[in-house]
């Protein structure tokens, strides 16, 4: 590859301040640019611009939105305002907040609309038009693959935000992608073991799942991890994503001998599913002698709040909750230095969507001052096979073969009686990283192929 | 067989809430001829009269309780009602878990005012323009009212539960000489048809019965006629739009405790509610409402895992398959009337 | 053996008989108008000679092909054209373009395809509009916007349209409905014109009295969906059952 | 300038004097400079559209990047297309974006299958589409005004259902598809393991870029655009063709009376069909164009939304003008892509020189109608555009090109009366 594919306007933002005054017009290839600095949108100058790619309209706008506060909040941290966040208690001391590699952070914002194609056009924009180095953020995986795809393409780096999909560091890997955030095949694992504690082995599930890419996944996850535990699946029922009244999927619970109900749901779709669940009196059923109960594999906190009460008592998953290390303790150190700053700047505490992206452009900042080079393939070998730790989830592992984030999971229950609306959740337990690892070739992960890392020039 | 008779429940449900949609859209099409794609934000506004309704109730004043800290270690501010200071915590816990209901009150004189200010000081400088150009207008209008809502409510969706007296089941099973429990129906959802049957019942007594109803109908099936005979049909339609608005609203009110309120809502109903009124054929309003308990029971026993498993996806697509039999079978749809919309 | 021969035809909406045995034959070259009083069933015949409504019974045909079963265009498409009650010209088109349709019409069929060549380099059919409107004495109209012409031009544009297809049968549904009595008379002339210098049937279903005794040579009553009498105009007048059936209820008039 | 875009969406049937020439590829006058007018925007697009330097606080206004100069031109197109249905027959279809989501498919998956040329992509994603809208078009066509557009809306809301879940094979679902490097690819070599596939025309990446610096201006020439751009003008090009054709007329003509048109011995059908697939190949052509420029494609774009931003785009530059549904399609991609990317901290950049609390108050007016706020913004001009340009941008633009000739000449005619002189030939 000779050509460039992506014009680099940071190399000419700052190449224009030189030239400022000149009249001459002075025609340059891309090729002649890649050539001296031998990647895309080398930062010039002293700053270096991140691009925040996130929802900001459409169902997830308010998880975006959070997001976005969790950038602005790395940025701060990162050039060295505010109290610093999680920079003291990360395990990496190499960030000292002058930005990165001395350049000062800047970043800008694109709305991901959640649908693939806008997400592309809003990162393209943010390649091509504001020289972005590193793009993150995105609430939904069909929009990770999609710009994750995009950035292998385009030659930069793609921190991926809120994505639990297994395709995202599976069949739908890339070598220039990477994600914090845990996926189904961990939301199954974590769960599992608890679910059978808590609710015993013998039991009939009934799983209501969203008919898409994610929702197969997760049910394919949980399917696998509840039967190895003794679980019979009686019923899987897939369910339009479109879907807003789900009474007619949820009434055949009631016929059937299930005692528990799976919904494979996330945003909306959970929300309106649990809360027709809990209308219809699941809740209090006793089925074969036992307490029915409902399990939502994939948990958030802005969804927790959308279903309000109906949520008290329900299990699931997480990536990340603001109270791990107040209730467990220092192993989940960076925890509460996050929420100290986010909650002194924002006035309430951070959501995982925010934590994660807030991790990932650490991470980011963190490879490239280790590899001393805004490169992309330096950044792909300073995060591949990383250990770190302080960063609230305890010690955590890049993996180098999928690029997947290998870290405990949080098994999380719904309040029963909330204190406000920040406080939904309580923590259950805490599965152990080693019980949510699995192999790279993984049959739930089969399929894909990282590639080679593509610097974009 | 309780299968079926719950899902004929579950499609009567669905379709209470197409059917209200419907009839509003209706009556604004036939009475004004005006294709309003700002229907479905109208039936969202109503949502969010509940939700309105239910934080003014519980406006409240902080107080700060040493005793306890917040997530940052600072001591906690606790909210209490102001609604409590008036009426005490017992019959202000009450009013609170009432807010749904209640919120009709707020509801009714609100939408009414939203649709006359929008028939008055918009949509009547459309009558006369192409409906594209009222889509234009009306589609606009809907985005900006859904962004508003969202500028101050957020995107998330805002739980508004009933009142605890409706939470749980009814349980039709012994009354209907099946097991017990075999068919329980959570209250709410059927308050949610009643209320639907005791609206379209209303509107439609309302046109029959009275005198502004009986020019209003004239005038849906012949408007020069009845302003030559010197009628103000202008001012009578305008209030036709209040009503139509009310109606679309008080079906968002009721909603709510059924799925929580979000701003968008009103654009997920949107194409679903035009395609359940041009099914039951455009100027017709017991074509809409039929077709909205159609379409709620197809669609019902279309999700039927039983059904899925023959045919996968069909739950996907069944309403709109309905649709293209039913208007290549019936050019007009169920009870459309001839040359309503059809240029 | 007429140009236009309809037999037995009887026609029911639900209970309603609108026509029934319908016997009708309109000579070649003449023109032949069809009377009666409201209701008479006069527009759902003429809707059963162009393919809008089919007939229950009986048959239609036209130069001896029958004519039933074929949709409107087809219809057109054998020789016959039909003028409106009210005026019915592409009201959004220049005249000289409703003028242009009929022309392509007859020359390329019902339907051809032809998405590049433009419209103004096709000579031979703007010549021939324009010929026609020279013809109709409405060259000056030409870029005037059809839908802003009077009543009376929008008939004369109508029937030139009509005209420029070259049909052998011309059928008028009541073409002086609602004119004012200069443009009844003009109207009245531009047919009678017509008349003089083409090969031509005329065919016209007309209410007012005036008109079909200026131009008729034949006159069909109905009443009630079945023919009364036929004859010349002179015996129609006297005729005492015509008379009683049409004559006398329209006195008031 | 002025004269050009007073013309710019009439429809308006010359005369036919034998002295009149045909000029430009047998185009008349004023359509012949409406062409060479838009054969120079698009081709001087990068420096239209980038007018701020780079660098400075307005550059946040810039759109010449390849990204969204490559959308302009597309969605041109898709809105050309879906102009000469509903613009020249009145029939307004909701659910053109099938068709478009349709091209797309089929394109990537020549891709996929055959090879990365473009060319043949294209050429596939256009003649499915064609097919595809035929069958659809043949069935609902039966049916006029609201039924045609519900007929229409419940295809392309089956499509895109059935894509997102049932068809995730071959669609990919939720996540789209995109290229490997382990594709089959028939009539290419085979890529070596791991490097990524690109689009390519006879070996010119569609990526390809060529920059201009000029003092502090930066003006980007892409090569994905300039192709994408041919393919508008020549679409363009057959677009006027149409309208001015006896099969143009028939469209207008069905779209004015299909009573008259059937007792004129023409069926209308078969006209309104080829209109449909006409329209619907132009769809087929901007997907085919979406993923040679952006080798994905998600099933989003078959979304009822995505039907009506092309409704949209139509009426608000003005249908059934030529240059109308262009216009309208660049504003709302302009909205979408540059208003949504205004966040608080550029916001705060512009008003830096104010006072502190001035700059503050003028932040927090501002703000709700940018970035996240977009939306916000775009329902009020198409309010705005409705209720003061009731024949969308192009009467916007003639109005004043109307203004400014009575300024310059001290006569003609009465803005309110070219209007509507204008509308009635449009």
């Amino acid at each position: 590859m000779t050509k460039s594919n992506f014009t680099r306007r940071g190399v000419m933002k700052t190449g224009a301040i030189a030239g400022a005054g000149l009249a001459t017009p002075i025609i340059f290839t891309g090729a002649s640019w890649a050539q001296e600095s031998g990647y895309l949108n080398a930062p010039q100058g002293d700053t270096v611009t991140l691009g925040f790619n996130v929802p900001q309209s459409g169902p997830y706008a308010d998880e975006g939105a959070d997001q976005l506060r969790a950038y602005e909040l790395a940025v701060e941290h990162l050039n060295g305002e505010g109290d610093g966040g999680m920079l003291s208690t990360f395990s990496s001391k190499v960030l000292d907040g002058t930005g990165i590699l001395g350049k000062k952070v800047q970043y800008v914002t694109g709305d991901t609309q959640t649908k693939s194609d806008a997400a592309r056009a809003s990162a393209r924009s943010m390649i091509e038009k504001d020289g972005a180095i590193m793009i993150t953020g995105g609430s939904s995986s069909g929009v990770a693959v999609a710009v994750q795809a995009l950035c292998q393409e385009a030659g930069v780096i793609f921190m991926a935000g809120l994505t639990h999909a297994n395709d995202t560091t599976g069949k739908d890997k890339k070598a220039n992608g990477f994600r914090h955030f845990f996926n189904s095949y961990m939301s199954g694992a974590a769960l599992a073991p608890i679910l059978a504690a808590q609710y015993g082995t013998d039991r009939k599930a009934y799983h209501l799942t969203a008919d898409y890419n994610w929702g197969y996944t997760t049910e394919e996850a949980i399917r696998s991890s509840t039967e190895a535990q003794g679980w019979e699946t009686v019923n899987t029922v897939l369910t339009p994503l479109t879907q807003t009244d789900f009474s007619s999927y949820i009434a055949p619970v009631l016929q059937s001998d299930a005692d528990i109900l799976v919904l494979n749901h996330y945003g909306g779709n959970m929300v309106n599913s649990l809360t027709n669940a809990v209308q219809f009196g699941l809740r209090d059923r006793m089925v074969n002698g036992k307490q029915f109960e409902i399990v939502v594999p994939l948990y958030s906190e802005l969804m927790a709040r959308g279903a309000g009460q109906n949520i008290a008592g329900i299990l699931g998953s997480q990536n990340w909750d603001w109270k791990l290390e107040n209730q467990l303790g220092d192993k989940y150190i960076g925890t509460n230095a996050f929420v100290q700053s986010f909650g002194t700047k924002y006035g309430f505490p951070p959501s995982q969507a925010a934590h994660t992206g807030y991790v990932q452009a650490l991470l980011y900042a963190d490879a490239v001052t280790r590899a001393g080079s805004f490169n992309p393939c330096a950044v792909v070998e300073a995060l591949e096979g990383y250990e770190f730790d302080g960063l609230g989830n305890g010690p955590t592992l890049y993996r180098a073969e999928d690029h997947q984030c290998f870290k405990d999971v949080v098994v999380v229950r719904g309040k029963e009686n909330p204190e406000n609306e920040f406080d939904l959740v309580e923590i259950v337990e805490v599965t152990p990283v080693d019980q949510v690892t699995y192999a790279p070739d993984h049959p739930q992960f089969a399929g894909g192929s990282l590639g080679t890392c593509n610097p974009g020039a | 067989m309780e299968a079926i008779i719950l899902q004929i429940l579950n499609g009567l449900d669905k379709g209470s809430a197409y059917a209200l949609i419907a009839l509003g859209l209706t009556l604004i099409f036939g009475t004004l001829g005006v294709v309003n794609f700002a229907h479905g934000a109208l039936f969202m506004l109503g949502a969010f009269c509940a939700v309105t309704f239910s934080r003014l109730i519980q406006m409240s004043h902080t107080v700060v309780d040493e005793t306890r800290t917040d997530f940052l270690g600072n001591p906690l501010q606790v909210d209490v009602p102001y609604i409590y200071d008036f009426f005490g915590q017992a019959a202000g816990d009450v009013l609170i878990d009432w807010a749904v209901p209640l919120s009709i009150l707020m509801a009714i004189p609100v939408m009414i005012l939203i649709g006359v200010i929008m028939e008055r000081g918009l949509i009547r400088h459309f009558y006369k323009r192409p409906h594209a150009d009222q889509i234009l207008v009306t589609f606009g209008l809907a985005i900006v009212l859904q962004e508003v809502i969202k500028y101050f409510y957020g995107a998330n969706p805002i739980p508004t539960p009933a009142p605890d007296a409706f939470l749980g089941s009814f349980d039709f099973g012994l009354m209907l000489g099946f097991d017990a429990g075999g068919i329980v129906y959570p209250y709410w959802r059927l308050i949610y048809f009643l209320f639907a049957a005791v609206i379209i019942a209303g509107v439609f007594a309302f046109l029959q019965f009275t005198t502004f109803g009986m020019v209003v109908r004239a005038g849906m099936a012949d408007r020069e006629t009845v302003t030559l005979l010197g009628i103000d049909i202008d001012k009578r339609f305008t209030i036709m739009f209040g009503i139509a608005a009310a109606v679309a609203g008080l079906a968002g009110v009721m909603y709510t405790p059924i799925n929580s309120p979000n701003y968008h809502m009103g654009m997920d109903f949107l194409v679903l509610s035009f395609v359940v009124v041009v099914v039951g054929g455009m100027g017709s309003l017991p074509g809409a409402v039929l077709a909205g308990f159609l379409l709620g029971i197809i669609e019902a026993f279309a999700s039927m895992a039983e059904v899925l498993a023959i045919l996968p996806g069909i739950n996907q697509i069944i309403i709109y398959l309905v649709a293209i039999v039913v208007l290549l079978t019936r050019p007009r749809g169920l009870m459309g009337r001839k040359g309503v919309m059809e240029e | 053996m007429g140009i236009l021969e309809v037999k037995n035809v009887g026609k029911r909406f639900g209970g309603l008989k609108a026509l029934s045995d319908v016997n009708l034959s309109v000579k070649e070259g003449s023109v032949h108008a069809i009377i009666g009083p409201n209701g008479a069933g006069k527009s759902t015949l003429l809707n059963c000679l162009v393919g809008k409504l089919i007939p229950d019974t009986g048959s239609v045909s036209f130069e001896g092909q029958s004519v039933l079963g074929r949709k409107p265009h087809e219809i057109n498409q054998m020789g016959i054209s039909r003028v409106f009650q009210t005026p019915e010209i592409f009201g959004d088109l220049t005249v000289m373009e409703n003028m242009m349709i009929p022309c392509l019409a007859k020359r390329d069929g019902a339907f051809s395809i032809s998405a590049y060549g433009a419209m103004m380099d096709d000579r031979e059919i703007v010549e021939r509009a324009e010929h026609m409107l020279e013809d109709m004495r409405m060259i000056d109209k030409r870029h005037m916007h059809a839908a802003s012409m009077s009543r009376g031009d929008k008939r004369r544009l109508e029937i030139a349209m009509c005209l420029a297809q070259e049909p052998r049968l011309l059928l008028l549904d009541e073409p002086t409905a609602g004119m004012a009595r200069a443009d009844t008379n003009n109207t009245i002339d531009l047919l009678k014109e017509i008349k003089s210098t083409r090969p031509i049937t005329i065919c016209i279903i007309e209410h007012d009295m005036h008109v079909v005794f200026s131009l008729a040579e034949r006159i069909t009553v109905l009443a009630q969906g079945t023919p009364l009498v036929e004859d010349t105009p002179d015996r129609i007048k006297g005729h005492p059952k015509v008379r009683e059936a049409y004559l006398g209820e329209s006195s008031g008039h | 300038m002025t004269d050009q875009t007073s013309n710019a969406g009439a429809v308006r049937p010359k005369p036919a004097a034998p002295a009149e020439k045909t000029g430009l590829f047998g185009l008349r006058g004023k359509d012949a400079s409406l062409l060479v007018f838009v054969a120079l925007l698009t081709l001087l697009a990068p420096f239209i559209l980038n007018p701020f330097p780079t660098g400075s606080a307005m550059a946040q206004f810039n759109a010449g990047y390849p990204d969204l100069m490559q959308r302009f031109v597309i969605f041109g197109i898709f809105a050309i297309g879906f102009n000469i249905l509903f613009g020249l027959t009145g029939y307004l279809s909701f659910g053109h974006a099938a068709f478009l989501g349709v091209g797309s498919y089929a394109g990537i998956w020549s891709m996929k299958l055959l090879t990365l040329n473009v060319i043949p992509s294209i050429v596939v994603s256009v003649i499915v589409a064609g097919l595809f809208s035929l069958i659809v078009g043949w069935i609902s066509l039966r049916r006029s005004g609201i039924y045609f557009s519900i007929l229409t809306l419940a295809f392309a809301m089956m499509s895109y259902a059935l894509a997102y879940s049932v068809l995730t094979p071959i669609t990919g679902g939720e996540t789209g598809l995109q290229l490997q490097y382990f594709d089959p690819r028939i009539l290419d070599g085979e890529l070596a393991a791991g490097t990524t596939p690109r689009a390519n025309l006879f070996g010119l990446e569609m990526g390809t870029s060529y920059e201009l610096r000029f003092g502090s201006w930066l003006f980007t020439f892409n090569a994905g655009y300039y192709i994408a751009a041919a393919c508008m003008l020549a679409a363009f090009y057959l677009a006027i063709r149409i309208f001015r054709s006896p099969f143009g007329m028939m469209l207008r003509a069905v779209k004015s009376n299909q009573q008259r048109l059937n007792y004129t011995g023409i069926s209308p059908k078969p006209y309104t069909l080829a209109a449909f697939v006409i329209s619907g190949m132009y769809a087929g052509l901007a997907g085919g164009l979406l993923v040679a420029m952006d080798t994905q494609v998600g099933a989003e774009r078959m979304f009822w939304t995505a039907s009506g931003e092309v409704v949209l785009m139509t009426i608000l530059g003005g249908a059934g003008t030529l240059i109308g549904p262009v216009l309208g399609a660049g504003f709302i991609k302009y909205m979408e892509n540059i208003v949504s990317t205004i966040n608080k901290s550029t916001l705060e950049g512009w008003f830096a020189f104010m006072p502190d609390g001035l700059a503050d108050f003028f932040v927090t007016i501002v703000y709700p109608f940018v970035g996240k706020g977009w939306h916000l913004t775009l329902g009020l001009l198409f309010m705005a555009v409705v209720i003061f340009l009731p024949g969308g941008l192009v009467q916007g633009g003639q109005k004043i090109a109307t203004v400014l000739r009575r300024d310059r000449k001290g006569s003609g005619l009465e803005p309110g009366a070219a209007a509507k002189r204008k509308q009635a030939e449009d």
